[in-house]
């Protein structure tokens, strides 16, 4: 576990705390990301999971300093080895990116330049942050591409993207974030472009970068299958905000959200019995916009009741699920995979815990087998909910 | 109005080796003229530019003033008398003249070079040169024309005598005109194009270009036979450049490069040029006039009341302005210009005139009779098209005619087309064109290229893209008088004048066409040009010019 | 409906030709879900579309209801096109940005005669409109926006309301829940079910995840590189697969469950349809590979009552 | 590829096939468009007329007359003018070429460079105000007619400030041959190349502007963002060389629809003996052979361009190089 | 459809707020409405407040300024009497951009050019639009046998440089008229200049048209209504051509713009708008003549075109901003 590898008492590799991106959109500032806090340790595995437009992506992206869209707001600290991220002027984060902080992207279709070889595009890279020949870069190149299981590498190198296959490329793209040993690689569903079997086969390559380069990674998807597999704790954004996060086997055993719960049943399940219907949440995800001033989810929820509704959304609180774990201050409260404590925590952003009524924990799928017992889990049938927007 | 900067020279068998001799010469021109085979070209550029390379038998004279009228010889030892009653001519030709490639001229290129008036189809073969004998066998049959019995020649008198199937009053200008240039006989009986077959004159054609220019150097062998025909020129090399447009002409002239433009300098250069420049533009007059034919034999024209309207309505004076003002044109109401002979000044259509009461000159439009003569013709309200080329002061021209029939009550509009195309489709009359407006200047200065070439019946021809009558006027009467004048040239020069004014008084009684405006010429040359000699048929003479 | 043999050609530039589907035959029995299953870009849409004839088939018969369609013009396919519909992947892209969406759920009610055989009236356009709507749970008010103002969910609803028009029989559902998220598909893929029970309809269900297609269909089909490589009972074939690419697909799909062991990957990636492997087709990839796969294809044979496999050494027989 | 080079030539024989039928066709259709009578000179005779008619065919069938039309074009090459008679248009055209040649690439050199500074600078400055002044800038040179520019250009330097220090130097309308006198030849073109390149220049660098800023939403340019490379570095090593695809193709065309005659009324203004200004001289004296030469002349041009474009984008853009 | 209930913005309104809301393009809007009313008050100008006739030659005539008569066309003062100048701008009413060689007055001129030339720029417009796009969906839509022809034929007109067309054509129907079976043209008709430039920028609009089309042939909901049994003239009609039409509403500023200034070329060369008609490419023309003396004459018109063609262009650049509701969708859901 990540608790034993991560060295006691240092500073985790990235702290971010209270992050918050707003767009400005006609004159008015629209939070896509609201108070986002959590912490990565040397060789972990977090997973960031959430719908679409949950702000997934900007979340990374404000870290990596890559949003340039004109008035953007971007508050709240990210502290990377003890630098902050957040307010670093270009330069120094130019340094950073690429270096120490690496990033790859969803459609390794377009992420690469069309018309530069993969080996040029690699070099590059090398060259931009090592004074490396041109042949030593590609030798590094031709190196890396192998260790990432590219068949024929010096050939491959030599190869413009189109002519790859979705598999070659996303691991070119790979070896590029990896050609400069980043201690952080931030990975935006590098998989979903890809087939499963192929699929697959990147997510080892993603697990084994913790042992053979010593990488942490912070893995954004959509899929909770994904995350179960391959992180070691996750973060479930809803609509900008964190809904819950944790160790991910806890999480997964005993979601603290009503929301991780309800994802968790929605998915249909690959064995045992066939439920006769899907557990699915009502209505869709608010847009930013549109957010609710109290919980986010509480539009959706079945357990909605009136604490739930009015501002500020409730904060992030312990779940009572481990007896050991003593509750924390409310306002410090944080997700800490190397936190001091050696008990791992799982903390959800819902009212629930706090008043003493927390969920029950998840349901397997033997239990939601039969016929229409579903809708005794609470989830009511699939309709037009109120609070969907148009 | 001529007005040259030096006297001629004084006769001198030597070429004129004095401080102003030598030098180039750089002359600027808007567009090459085609073809410089002297035969075919009918450009009046490549005519002012091979003035000083070929010679025909006679020439018109290479000098200034009221003397200069009648041709003179050239490279015939004198002018011919008619004889058989203007039927034959006999010409004897000079001794040791030579071609510029040195060949000796002998009458056999006489004979040949008239033969291949026929076989390239020179312009004026049909109609300046088919009273020759065998000339009509020639036309219809060119490459086998011989002109037997038309052409004889003996090498041992060097006399060549012309035979005519009927008297021709300007057979000897014809001699004296162009196309009769005399070439060697093995010049090939085709068009020869950008290359110069060799001449008899000062200069010979060295380089041609027709996008870039075209440079003149002396003929080794040219000797100066007689300096009123043929003077030797000055400078020692003639170069032009074609492809700048008059403004940039202007302007180039005005900075020194060049020495002389072959446009006429724009109008809105014309204050400038007067102002800053007066001593270096040369202004002269022209046998050209412009003027609105008008068909008279279509609606509304065919009315002679309408006509006479028009001649009345116009303003002539507007006219002048078009063309840069009083000291470039003149208002003309007459079919003959003045210098052409025969003219007698006489204007039917002004203000307090009428046709029985001619006055001298024009002085005011008569709308009162314009409108007067519109009732009774019942004319107003039809639709009148002019055809007019695109050209600038054609379209200012036009617009103006426009503006004076829509005041006398026709429904006017104006279609333009481009000079090429609008020539010859006025002409047809197929075309059906009420109203042309075009310009005629003469190639020589005669009664006839204006009055028969443009109102004899004969010349009227229907169908066909040439029918330079483009009133499709014919009147018996006026045909015979002119005729008559025409014939009278032979035997009294003085009578054939008379009756020529007559014959001009008779056809504007009959208003064919609208006479509106004689121009100038506004030639500008360099501060360093001097001795501009201007002739009326040859304009300035290049050959003559000299530069420091 | 069936198809005997069907092939579907794709000529490319430099005369390289693409076997999109190269010589499938199946049949859809009324009342069932046939769940199509298969790695992108093996020919999953296009055997949709060839079923509906939407792509002209290079080769092969289609028959719907014993009626051979192949050959059918445009416009003799028009009555049949109130039997069988599609629904689309992208439930953006299949809906006319520019019309409102009662305008595009009127439009097969006004192309098509109403069941008596004459044209349908307006009242009765905007009667059936507004059934649907409650059919697929949207609010009436939808009818007047456009499609982009609403959500995935919705729109992929719109899309089967479409659909369901002109009360086909036979739905192709082409990868409908692919493009949305989960806690939405789940929503779709109720909503196909009921409309299933409901309205007694057959469906060839389109999907690339396995769960999905075992959630709904009765029936699999697991394509590769254009053909069909193992057909069955859903559960015969995603537990006792008998194929081995059926069997590396079902092992490599992640489950949400910490701790579930999943067999290792398969290697390398799917060769390009344009240079397909000679022999059985699987065999550059497959782990299993023996001697007489490289040059040998192996047709489509029966292993149980309802399973058949196209492998010369299937893995479970049924 | 000798299948596409076959195919390429086969389009090419089409459309200039295409071209000279359609030309010969409307030429003969036109009342008023008959040579004869200014071949022959005016008041030619009839009998003048005639000879003329069946020196230059015109008495013959149309397919007939096209036919040796083109071989007097292409094969013996000794077509010519009906206006000026004798004058052969295939070398005409090719002393007019080197005119039209040189005020092109001039130009073309201009505003390929201007433009992608500007486009460069402007996209680099996204919403600033030097992007904004710049475009702006882009905007007002496609919005003058070059003609109009170029004759409020000459106003200016042939003589409102002729005399100043400033244009002193400029000398009259006209071309110099480079041949001839290389500085004369820089000097009479340079300002007709500004003139020229002026419109170009906006809509290069905007299109280059439009191209870049897509481009910078592009996946891959957040990939050499996220690669720790310099701005600069990715707007000319990524993005830049991206659009030059774009760019490639659009100046070939333009490029070829300028050499083969589209330069015309710079041509015509600055009294430049090129082939556009031929062409335009042939039209207003429907001098059909010259014409005809002409049109072919652009024609041929602006097809090899096109094949010049599509080798061009060969070597610009590999996945075009792929799918052939 | 229903009026009741909120009307719910369709993507053209929303097309027309964001249009609202982009100052530059409303300013240029501004420019234009303002430039087009002046030319449409034409007669009013040159009748009422400047007492002028600019369509008769008027050289011989004089006008009253400050009380003194005044010659309005004035001899130079050179000891050759050579030329004459016509009145430069007088300040006044009447000539107050001063007259042309011919003594119009050109500020009445150059509204009632106005009028031509933005008649023929935006009838050209819109009928090359239409053209375009006919050919543009045929091409594109029906694909086969009618793309290769109209391809061909596109290749064809490409060809030739898009100046050189035009003027081919307007040469040989500027002298003669269009006579297309029972239909006669006049040739000094404004419709010649408005069929040739709508014809010669047919392929430039239908290039863009006809990709549109391909790719909206290929598109989901075309699939879908082919599968919904729909009949291709209602696909032509109601889900290409509403889709094309975000192209076409785009192209037509840009179009107007090249026609404008296609126009003022051909006028320039005089074969476009036919003397005594105006247009601001004819007034340019000639102000050529005068441009050494007068040369306001040549360039108040080239401001015109100048400041229309950038109105224009900006305008084109808005509507497409605006127009881009479909990217922005997407952004947003
Ligand atoms: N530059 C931007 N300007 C304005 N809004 C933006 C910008 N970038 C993203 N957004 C908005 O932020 C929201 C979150 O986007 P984000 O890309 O982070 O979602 P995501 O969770 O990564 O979703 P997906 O799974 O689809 O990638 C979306 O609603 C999007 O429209
Ligand atoms: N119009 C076409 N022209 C050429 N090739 C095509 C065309 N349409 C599809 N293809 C090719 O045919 C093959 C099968 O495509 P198809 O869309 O049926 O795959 P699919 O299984 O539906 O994939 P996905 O899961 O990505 O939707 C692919 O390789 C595709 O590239
Ligand atoms: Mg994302
Ligand atoms: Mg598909």
């Amino acid at each position: 576990m990540p608790a034993e590898t991560a060295p006691p008492m240092t500073a985790p590799l990235l702290d971010v705390q209270d992050l918050c991106v707003s767009f400005p959109s006609r004159g008015r500032m629209i939070p896509i990301v609201e108070h986002v806090s959590f912490t990565l340790g040397e060789r972990d595995i977090l997973g960031l999971v959430g719908e679409s437009g949950s702000g997934k992506s900007v979340t990374a992206m404000a870290l990596m300093g890559l949003i340039d869209s004109p008035g953007v707001q971007i508050t709240g600290s990210a502290l990377f080895r003890g630098q902050e991220l957040v307010g670093m002027p270009q330069k120094q984060l130019r340094r950073l990116r690429g270096r120490e902080i690496a990033m790859i992207f969803q459609d390794p279709m377009t992420a690469f330049t069309p018309v530069y070889t993969i080996g040029w595009q690699i070099d590059e890279q090398i060259r931009a942050h090592e004074r490396l020949s041109r042949k030593q870069a590609r030798a590094r190149t031709v190196e890396l591409l192998a260790e990432m299981g590219v068949p024929d590498p010096a050939r491959t190198a030599d190869r413009y993207p189109h002519q790859l296959s979705g598999g070659l490329r996303q691991r070119a793209m790979i070896a590029m974030a990896l050609s400069c040993n980043p201690s952080l690689l931030i990975a935006d569903e590098p998989t979903t472009a890809l087939d499963v079997t192929v699929q697959a086969q990147i997510l080892d390559l993603i697990r084994s970068l913790r042992s053979t380069y010593g990488s942490s990674v912070l893995l954004i998807t959509h899929d909770m299958g994904v995350v179960a597999e391959t992180c070691d704790t996750t973060l479930v954004l809803y609509s900008g905000r964190v809904a819950e996060a944790g160790p991910t086997e806890a999480l997964f055993a005993h979601p603290g959200h009503p929301y991780t719960a309800a994802l968790l049943a929605s998915i249909p399940p690959l064995d045992g019995p066939r439920p006769h219907r899907l557990p699915a949440i009502a209505g869709a995800p608010p847009s930013p916009l549109e957010r609710p001033a109290g919980c986010a989810f509480a539009p959706r929820c079945t357990y909605v009741h009136d604490t739930c509704l009015p501002a500020p959304p409730p904060p992030l609180v312990p779940t009572g699920y481990d007896p050991l774990a003593a509750p924390q201050d409310d306002a410090t409260a944080q997700v800490s995979a190397a936190a001091p404590s050696t008990q791992p925590v799982q903390f959800a952003a819902c009212v629930l815990p706090a008043e003493g009524t927390p969920l029950p924990p998840r349901l397997t799928y033997s239990e939601l087998s039969a016929g229409d017992e579903a809708d005794a889990t609470g989830f009511p049938p699939s309709s037009f909910a109120a609070g969907e927007p148009h | 109005q001529v007005a040259p900067t030096t006297a001629p020279e004084p006769h001198s068998a030597a070429p004129p080796s004095n401080a102003h001799t030598g030098g180039t010469l750089r002359l600027a021109a808007q567009n090459s003229g085609g073809t410089l085979d002297p035969q075919v070209s009918y450009i009046s550029l490549i005519k002012e530019l091979e003035t000083p390379v070929y010679d025909g038998l006679l020439a018109f004279p290479k000098f200034a003033g009221s003397t200069a009228q009648p041709v003179i010889a050239n490279l015939a030892e004198a002018v011919p008398q008619p004889e058989d009653g203007g039927r034959t001519y006999r010409i004897t030709l000079r001794p040791n003249l030579h071609f510029s490639n040195g060949q000796v001229v002998n009458v056999e290129d006489v004979a040949a070079s008239f033969r291949r008036l026929f076989k390239v189809g020179s312009p004026t073969a049909g109609p300046y040169y088919s009273h020759i004998v065998g000339a009509e066998a020639c036309l219809h049959a060119p490459a086998h024309c011989t002109l037997a019995g038309g052409i004889e020649t003996d090498s041992a008198t060097r006399t060549i005598t012309f035979h005519l199937t009927q008297p021709d009053a300007e057979f000897l200008d014809r001699l004296a005109w162009f196309h009769a240039a005399i070439l060697p006989a093995s010049t090939p009986p085709h068009d020869t194009g950008n290359t110069a077959p060799p001449g008899t004159g000062p200069y010979r054609v060295t380089r041609y270009d027709p996008a870039t220019g075209m440079v003149l150097e002396r003929n080794p062998y040219f000797r100066e036979w007689a300096h009123d025909a043929q003077p030797a020129g000055y400078v020692d090399a003639i170069q032009v450049t074609f492809g700048l447009d008059p403004e940039g002409e202007v302007t180039a002239i005005e900075n020194g490069q060049y020495d002389w433009m072959y446009e006429d300098v724009p109008l809105d250069r014309l204050g400038e040029v007067g102002s800053r420049y007066a001593g270096q533009v040369q202004i002269y007059t022209l046998l050209l006039y412009y003027y609105a034919p008008l068909n008279v034999r279509i609606p509304p024209f065919n009315s002679l009341k309408a006509r006479q309207a028009l001649n009345y309505a116009i303003n002539r004076h507007a006219m002048v302005i078009y063309h840069g003002g009083a000291a470039v044109a003149t208002p003309l109401c007459q079919l003959l210009p003045q210098g052409a002979p025969g003219y007698a000044p006489s204007c039917a259509y002004t203000k307090g005139a009428s046709p029985a009461h001619p006055l001298p000159q024009w002085q005011a439009p008569d709308l009162e009779e314009a409108r007067k003569l519109m009732r009774e013709s019942g004319t107003a309200g039809q639709k009148v098209t002019i055809i007019a080329p695109l050209e600038g002061r054609y379209a200012a021209m036009a617009m103006e005619l426009r503006s004076t029939l829509a005041s006398l009550g026709y429904e006017a509009s104006v279609r333009s087309m481009t000079q090429t195309v609008q020539f010859p489709y006025v002409q047809n009359s197929d075309n059906h064109v009420q109203l042309a407006l075009t310009g005629w200047n003469a190639d020589y200065p005669s009664a006839s290229t204006f009055l028969q070439t443009l109102f004899a019946c004969a010349s009227f021809r229907p169908h066909s893209d040439n029918s330079p009558n483009m009133s499709a006027f014919c009147k018996p009467d006026i045909d015979a008088l002119m005729n008559k004048a025409s014939a009278a040239a032979l035997s009294s020069p003085t009578e054939s004048m008379q009756r020529w004014a007559e014959a001009d008084r008779a056809l504007m009684t009959q208003a064919p066409a609208v006479p509106l405006v004689q121009i100038k010429r506004v030639s500008l040359l360099s501060k360093r040009t001097r001795n501009a000699i201007v002739t009326l048929n040859d304009e300035i003479l290049l050959s003559q010019l000299q530069v420091r | 409906m069936e198809v005997r043999d069907v092939r579907k050609t794709y000529h490319l530039p430099r005369g390289q030709t693409l076997k999109a589907v190269d010589g499938i035959s199946l049949s859809v029995m009324p009342g069932e879900v046939l769940g199509l299953v298969g790695e992108s870009g093996c020919g999953k849409s296009t055997l949709g579309r060839c079923l509906l004839r939407l792509t002209d088939v290079s080769s092969g018969q289609i028959l719907f209801e014993g009626q051979d369609i192949t050959h059918l013009s445009e416009r003799a396919l028009r009555p049949l096109r109130q039997q069988m519909q599609m629904v689309f992947q992208d439930s953006y892209a299949s809906l006319n940005p520019r019309r409102r969406i009662g305008d595009l759920l009127a439009e097969p009610l006004k192309v098509h005669p109403g069941p008596d055989g004459r044209k349908r009236s307006r009242a009765t356009i905007a009667a059936r409109l507004h059934e649907l709507m409650d059919l697929v749970s949207l609010p009436a008010a939808a009818l007047d926006r456009y499609a982009h103002e609403f959500s995935g969910g919705q729109r992929q609803r719109i899309n089967i309301a479409r659909a369901l028009a002109l009360s086909p029989r036979l739905v192709v559902a082409d990868e409908p829940v692919s493009a949305l998220d989960v806690s939405v598909q789940a929503q779709i893929v109720n909503l196909f079910a009921d409309l299933q029970a409901r309205l007694g309809l057959t469906y060839v269900f389109v999907a690339h995840d396995l769960a999905v297609v075992r959630q709904i269909s009765t029936r699999v089909a697991v394509m590769y590189l254009g053909a069909v490589v193992e057909l069955g009972e859903t559960d015969a074939v995603l537990h006792r697969p008998a194929h081995p690419y059926s069997a590396a697909l079902t092992a490599a799909v992640p489950r949400p469950v910490v701790g579930a062991v999943r067999a290792a990957p398969l290697g390398g990636d799917i060769p390009s349809p344009v240079a397909r492997p000679a022999g059985c087709r699987f065999h550059t990839r497959c782990p299993f590979v023996q001697g007489r796969c490289r040059t040998e294809e192996p047709a489509l044979r029966r292993i149980g009552p309802s399973h058949s496999v196209a492998c010369h050494f299937p893995l479970a027989e049924g | 590829m000798v299948m596409a080079l076959l195919r390429r030539l086969g389009q090419t024989v089409f459309v200039l096939f295409g071209i000279s039928a359609l030309v010969f066709l409307v030429f003969f259709a036109t009342p008023g468009a008959d040579p004869t009578a200014r071949i022959a000179g005016r008041n030619a005779s009839p009998q003048t007329m005639e000879k003329v008619r069946q020196e230059y065919g015109f008495d013959r069938p149309l397919p007939v007359q096209y036919a040796t039309m083109m071989k007097k074009l292409f094969i013996t090459q000794d077509l010519a003018s009906y206006v000026d008679r004798g004058e052969l248009v295939v070398p005409e055209i090719a002393r007019a070429a080197p005119v039209t040649v040189s005020l092109v690439c001039g130009a073309a050199l201009i505003w390929v460079v201007l433009s992608i500074a500007m486009g460069t600078i402007a996209a680099a400055m996204k919403g600033t105000w030097i992007d904004r002044g710049l475009m702006m800038l882009g905007l007002i040179g496609i919005s003058m007619p070059v003609f109009w520019l170029g004759q409020v250009a000459n106003l200016i330097t042939q003589s409102r400030y002729h005399d100043t220090w400033l244009f002193s130097w400029v000398p009259g309308l006209g071309y110099v041959p480079l041949t001839e006198n290389p500085w004369g030849w820089f000097k009479a073109l340079v300002i007709p190349w500004i003139v020229l390149a002026v419109m170009f220049i906006g809509i290069y660098s905007r299109v280059l502007r439009a191209d870049l800023v897509a481009l910078s939403g592009e996946d891959f340019m957040r990939t050499a963002r996220a690669k720790g490379l310099s701005p600069t570095r990715i707007l000319l090593r990524h993005g830049l060389r991206t659009s030059m695809v774009t760019f490639v193709s659009l100046f070939g065309l333009d490029f070829a629809q300028l050499v083969g005659g589209g330069a015309l009324l710079t041509e015509v203004v600055f009294g430049l003996p090129g082939v556009g200004r031929l062409t335009y001289q042939a039209l207003t004296n429907l001098d059909l052979p010259l014409i005809m030469a002409t049109v072919m002349y652009s024609a041929v041009f602006v097809v090899l361009a096109n094949a010049v474009v599509d080798i061009l984008y060969l070597f610009l853009d590999p996945r075009v190089r792929d799918a052939r | 459809m229903t009026a009741e209930a909120p009307p719910p913005p369709g993507p053209w309104r929303q097309a027309m707020r964001g249009l609202a809301r982009n100052r530059a393009a409303m300013a240029a809007l501004a420019v234009l409405v303002l430039i087009t009313l002046s030319c449409v008050l034409a007669p009013l100008y040159a009748r009422d407040i400047a007492g002028t006739d600019p369509f008769t030659s008027n050289v011989a005539g004089s006008i009253t300024l400050d009380g003194h008569e005044v010659d309005i066309m004035q001899p130079n003062d050179n000891p050759l009497h050579l030329g004459l100048s016509p009145v430069g701008p007088t300040g006044h009413a009447a000539y107050l951009l001063g007259a042309d060689s011919q003594g119009r007055d050109v500020a009445a001129r150059m509204l009632y050019g106005g009028r031509n030339s933005l008649l023929i720029s935006s009838c050209a417009a819109v009928l090359c639009l239409i053209l375009a796009a006919a050919a543009g969906i045929a091409a594109g839509f029906f694909g086969g046998l009618v793309d290769a022809v109209l391809s061909r034929l596109m290749d064809i007109m490409w060809a030739v440089p898009v100046y050189l067309f035009a003027i081919s054509l307007s040469i040989v129907t500027v002298s003669q008229g269009l006579k297309l079976g029972p239909f006669v043209v006049e040739a000094d008709s404004l419709l010649i200049p408005i069929v040739i430039i709508a014809l010669v920028y047919v392929p430039y609009a239908a290039r863009p048209i006809r990709g549109r089309v391909l790719a909206l042939r290929q598109a989901e909901f075309v699939t879908a209504a082919r599968c919904l049994g729909v009949p291709r003239w209602r696909i032509v009609l109601f889900d290409i051509l509403p889709n094309v039409t975000t192209t076409l509403v785009v192209l037509g500023p840009l179009l107007m713009a090249l026609s404008l200034l296609a126009e003022s070329a051909l006028s320039f060369l005089s074969i476009g708008v036919q003397a005594p008609a105006a247009s601001w490419g004819t007034i340019i023309q000639d102000g050529e003549g005068l441009i050494y003396t007068r040369p306001m004459v040549a360039i108040a018109p080239g401001l015109a075109i100048v400041l229309v063609v950038l109105a224009l262009n900006i305008l084109g650049d808005g509507l497409r901003d605006a127009l881009d509701v479909r990217d922005a969708a997407r952004r947003s859901s």
